[in-house]
């Protein structure tokens, strides 16, 4: 199996105004993850592991580290592999159509971008060589329980005493926080609620005294948490980025979230319809296979051309995804979400009921399918909420 | 309907509220509120509650020991009930086979059954569905065939609600293998404990166990079992369809949903800005409100046309459509105000009973609606028929 | 043929809780004007109607007003059937299906009512019988440029001069103007643009020196106008109902317009189905009838359900009319609107749809019930507007 | 991807959006926002400009007087046109005669047609559908027999576009009655003015004179019309779906149209307020630009697969049903947004000549889109032939 990082990051071709092929490396990096995920994180392998006490691997989430899956989009120097968005998402896909819970979203996108994007030469030192080889998980732990997805709207507060910083609050909805070494932790330093100015974001170790996290499964199969902190004292090097600049770097990081988000929603989508062709082409009723019926073919149809238009919003999101100009980044994000999120809710709906009684069942895949773009459909705000961020952005500008 | 309610309906609709109001253990409306899945044993305690007061085989005539109400009546006290977040604790006995047995069973079935049912002291399941048959009900293997007196039974029932907490369940079974499908299928009753019945638990993607397969293997059910005729079982089964007709909407379910989706939606905040002055969200709230009442008007509609004697119709396949998309419109709207409140799953702790802990189990067991009791493609079908010309099968 | 008057308005039983079906009064008002319609006013009829010189036939006009359906809701003192809006309905449902041109609901419903329900003894002498007979035609004149469907939202000013009235301002988009002999002018006697008080109603001869209409044809084959009412001097006796409380009579007229618009459309959306059902069993594409496919049946299965939904609403909304909580009434109104306004669409353009070629002729009727039921959609506000509405509603209640 | 313009195509798009700018007839830029139909001597005039500059068929390969641009500059060239509300003035004889000529006609049919479309000398219309033959295309009957050196052709050609305007229709006809129904149909050209044509007007729902149905009595045709091979005309037809697939999602024009709804929301009130600041409006005009995108992007991936010498298949019918869903939700947000301000129906004075004047004829005409060129039910069941593995037909 080829790892990425066999392939120079200067070889690997900007997508242009009209090349929208993947380079070879990409291709390569989007096979490799599909072929070892089929073969070594089949259905029955994926279901122990959430059966399992902690619910993740961390023998497979090396493995994700061995093949520079996990720094797929961090620097060279640290380990990393140095691509972008659209390597990103050759990852996320094939985690998504293989039900993959570990936290690819939660530590490898978000956490690590992060440090990547903000952290110091000592932050970035201390954590991304580690989150590259899927030693560390570190999370990120923005929103709060009356915020919805107001990134501005942050409550907890961090006081600048005696040369460091103490924090409280309470974060609720941390993806992965169960199985965090650290938090990224957003908290107010200046300012009322709404400001957008004065949030900044400090690097938490989840062993730090007074850190409590209150985990829980969460229907997907993954785990999430809420935190509690309680004057939490941090050293002066705990902030990370500027202070009370962080809102711009938290959108920026919800912004490519999303886009790996979308990506490996479309990995389950495409495997639902997959499916779904496969089992409405054998399932006889009326003495003859359903997929005979006009009505069902057209439903197929109107699968495919979903995830068809979602594969385009996803590309359109991903090659805005650095774009200088950051409403044009947040516009292509939220137009992204709101589109496949859509989408994602009438697959992922078809394709139980096309299955019938046995898509009702916890024992087919199909249904676990749906739990995952179910909750794709709410992660980062619902698709009214990014229809109306969008339309604003639109306004603004 | 509320502007002609008359004096003495308005006299019983506060004796019911009133009644619910000091009646319902919080622990059953905080479950019903939240969508928590009730135990056996809840059930039958509240049913037998409310069989105490009378109000529980509301749709049974008063020979029975219905409570003999006009349909306002009816109407009114399923709003109230549900209003009042109170389990609909309708059991499958209560609502399909009771009617049943009044129009084709032997006197002896009935004086035998009914009031069993009424005092809860069976718990009837329905097997109706099997592994190959699914919306093609007719298509159904499960054989009975004679030695004796008794009919000897082979066969599978698939999707059987709560089987495995089940004393008795009623079943269709095919008598005669030869001849149109239909014709040969017969209605029957079983009790649980008979020899050779086994029943293996389906869990479903709310996590939760209440579908089973059953297995019948050479299972001995003496022909006094039998309901109706032999090959009478496909005719009984569109009987029933009539008789669920005023369950088949759910519309009093959905006002209680809907009133508490409001509630929520007021309760949660964005930006810490209540959830209901969002924008879209009102759309999408007065958009499904609207197609309730169209809904309900369709159900008094039908219901009207029905006590006015007209023929049962495909009406029933309008309003399972109608009903469904309503219902499963309103959990799409509850996970949506619930976002991550409702990622915590099956947690039976701290996280198990908050507001929104199982709106996703709902939101999941939802989807059913438009599968089972033919799906709606199978209801599609019917309507197509009848608007076609080919007339209600 | 029987005319409603032959029925005692006191042997027509209301609708109550559980009494769905109308009374056979009702029912012989609805059969005899699909009757006569059908005989009188066909397709050809109508078109050699619309393309006459006025665009209107005075004689059928007559013949309504004989038939007792211009009277149908106006009291019997003047004339009238002493009926309501289950009444009105029974009429205005045939005339959608035969696609009525004459002004049934700008004038016998909207015209007729603000004067039964506001007018002085004398103005209901000088109007009621001449409208009940067909004699006389008098539309409401009370949208503006910029006021989309907010009623309050009234810029046409009247002064209070020498013990009568002058009236400026500009009206648009008023129905039937080219016919009307007079018109309900709504304008302000105090208050600004946007205020709930201050808005008052009058009744204007169309023969006035400074009224001035300038008509035009309707895509549905009506005439409609804009006003211009350049100081207009009326009598004391102009003022319709109490100086400045025009608001309230005004959102009740539309309401109950509402209603009777909601029947149009419902007739023409079952003549739609009707006819859809009948082409697409004949019609033949790959040798077989193309209601032979289940995409078809499926289809025509919707349109179907769509418009027992709207039947539903319908009745709910007409059994509301008259209650007294004006909130509830505009609710119910409000609701039919929104939900039978998105369905007709739906119909209409499925009814096009579905006759494939064909239905987008002007010699078929299809087209012509589409340009209807399109005006429909946005007959007193569009389907968002009425959704708003009836939540704003709730959130006040 | 405006995000990827090198300096040079940035330079491109300046010179257009000059060029458009500078030379779009005013009158021409009114009738295409308003939606009111263009005259045959306007088109005539308007592409005659355009080649004089030699922007008409930009399509064509640099042999045959086309530009020779890269995709990105056809790309960017067709958005500065219909941002600049610039007619699309393309015509049958571009888009599709030029192509087909040029991969199956002979050296005289090229030599002799090509220049005269290019100079609009002549006007050619479509002859496919027929009054019997709608979305079912293969079974035509329009038959074209052998008679000594030429064809006779006998039957109707139905809803031909401009065919009044036309002095030359391409044509399907049957040229053999035996065999499977693809086989027997060839590729015909035929003068208008020949004896036997009559062309009889059909008015469509946005009472607009442009379609016709076209009669063929005894029309007598030489053999040298003939375009490849008798029997051939099945697989041209194939052949011309490929080549309209850049114009078939309609992108251009939707971003231009789209652009215009947001001005007229702007501009339009409803109680005073801007509708643009309307939440109901708000969100449907969001969801339409998202529609919009997908579409654009959609439409990238198959022009690059296509450049990428990728078989074509049935992305034209995935484009074709996105790219109609887009232009009939723009077209029903223009209708909307108008409301009353598009009551006038087909006013010429001053009720004529208003920014929403003909709205209501555009909406009309939209509806055509899901019908003609193979109906919207038709691209699904070739897309479902595909998705169960039946492979493109």
């Amino acid at each position: 199996m080829c790892s990425p990082r066999c392939c120079s990051a200067a070889a690997r071709a900007k997508a242009n105004a009209m090349n929208f092929d993947l380079s070879e490396e990409q291709k390569m990096l989007r096979d490799a993850a599909q072929k070892f995920l089929r073969a070594e994180y089949g259905f029955d392998a994926r279901n122990r592991i959430v059966a399992s006490e902690t619910g993740m691997s961390r023998e497979h989430w090396r493995r994700f580290g061995e093949f520079g899956w996990l720094g797929v989009a961090l620097p060279e120097a640290h380990g990393g592999f140095g691509g972008g968005m659209v390597e990103t998402i050759q990852v996320a896909e094939p985690m998504g159509a293989a039900l993959v819970v570990e936290p690819y979203l939660a530590s490898a996108v978000l956490g690590a971008q992060a440090v990547a994007r903000a952290g110091s030469p000592a932050q970035q030192a201390a954590w991304l060589p580690g989150l590259a080889s899927g030693k560390l998980v570190l999370v990120l732990a923005h929103t709060e329980d009356d915020s919805g997805h107001q990134l501005a709207h942050v409550a907890a507060r961090a006081a600048a005493e005696r040369g460091g910083w103490v924090l409280s609050g309470r974060k609720s909805g941390v993806l992965g926080a169960p199985w965090a070494d650290g938090f990224v932790v957003a908290a107010r330093t200046a300012g009322a609620v709404h400001e957008r100015r004065g949030i900044s974001l400090f690097m938490v170790g989840a062993k730090t005294p007074g850190v409590q996290v209150a985990g829980y499964r969460v229907y997907d199969g993954s785990r999430a948490g809420d935190l509690l902190l309680d004057a939490v004292v941090l050293g002066r090097d705990a902030l990370l980025g500027v202070e009370g600049e962080g809102l711009g770097l938290l959108e920026q990081l919800i912004d490519i979230g999303i886009v790996a988000a979308c990506a490996d929603a479309l990995g389950a989508m495409g495997a639902l319809l997959r499916k779904t062709v496969e089992y409405t082409g054998t399932r006889k009723q009326f003495d003859v296979p359903i997929a005979s019926f006009q009505v069902i073919q057209h439903r197929l149809v109107d699968m495919f051309a979903a995830i068809e238009a979602s594969r385009s919003l996803l590309l359109m999101a991903a090659l805005h995804a650095e774009h200088p100009d950051a409403a044009a980044r947040s516009r292509a994000a939220s137009a992204a979400k709101a589109g496949i999120g859509e989408r994602a809710r009438f697959v992922a709906q078809q394709a139980v009921q096309l299955h019938g009684g046995v898509g009702m069942t916890e024992e087919l895949d199909i249904g676990h399918y749906f739990r995952r773009l179910t909750l794709f459909c709410h992660l980062f705000g619902g698709s009214d909420h990014h229809l109306q961020r969008f339309a604003a952005l639109r306004a603004a500008a | 309907m509320d502007i002609d309610f008359d004096a003495e309906d308005l006299a019983f609709q506060r004796e019911v509220r009133a009644w619910f109001e000091a009646n319902t253990p919080p622990e059953l409306r905080r479950k019903t509120i939240t969508g928590e899945m009730l135990q056996k044993d809840e059930i039958v305690r509240w049913q037998r509650r409310l069989d105490a007061q009378g109000w529980l085989v509301t749709g049974w005539p008063q020979e029975h020991g219905g409570p003999g109400w006009t349909p306002t009546r009816r109407y009114i006290f399923d709003l109230e009930r549900a209003a009042a977040s109170a389990p609909i604790g309708l059991s499958m006995g209560v609502i399909m086979l009771g009617p049943v047995l009044m129009a084709f069973g032997t006197p002896e079935q009935r004086a035998h059954y009914l009031p069993r049912i009424r005092r809860c002291e069976d718990w009837w399941c329905q097997g109706y569905s099997e592994p190959g048959a699914g919306s093609d009900l007719a298509s159904l293997k499960t054989a009975a065939v004679t030695d004796g007196g008794d009919y000897l039974v082979n066969g599978s029932k698939m999707w059987t609600t709560y089987a495995h907490w089940a004393t008795h369940m009623f079943c269709l079974v095919r008598t005669a293998a030869t001849g149109k499908k239909q014709e040969g299928i017969s209605f029957l009753l079983i009790e649980m404990d008979r020899a050779g019945i086994e029943v293996r638990p389906i869990v479903s993607i709310d996590g939760e166990h209440s579908l089973n397969q059953v297995f019948l293997t050479d299972v001995r059910v003496p022909k006094k079992n039998l309901v109706g005729r032999e090959g009478q079982g496909w005719d009984i089964a569109k009987y029933l369809l009539t008789h669920e007709r005023t369950s088949i909407a759910g519309v009093a379910e959905c006002k209680a949903l809907l009133a508490n989706l409001h509630a929520a939606a007021a309760e949660r905040r964005s930006g810490g800005r209540p959830l209901v002055e969002d924008a879209a969200m009102r759309l999408k709230l007065a958009r499904a409100e609207i197609e309730l009442m169209a809904l309900e008007y369709t159900n008094f509609r039908v219901l009207a046309a029905t006590a006015a004697g007209k023929a049962p119709g495909p009406e029933s396949s309008l309003l399972k459509t109608m009903g469904t998309a309503v219902q499963q419109t309103l959990s799409e709207l509850d996970i949506d105000i619930a976002a991550e409140k409702a990622w915590p799953w099956r947690e039976r702790g701290e996280f198990g009973r908050g507001r929104y802990a199982h709106a996703m189990e709902r939101y999941c067991y939802s989807r059913a609606a438009t599968i089972y009791g033919g799906s709606d493609e199978v209801q599609k079908n019917v309507l197509a028929k009848m608007l076609l010309g080919g007339g209600a099968r």
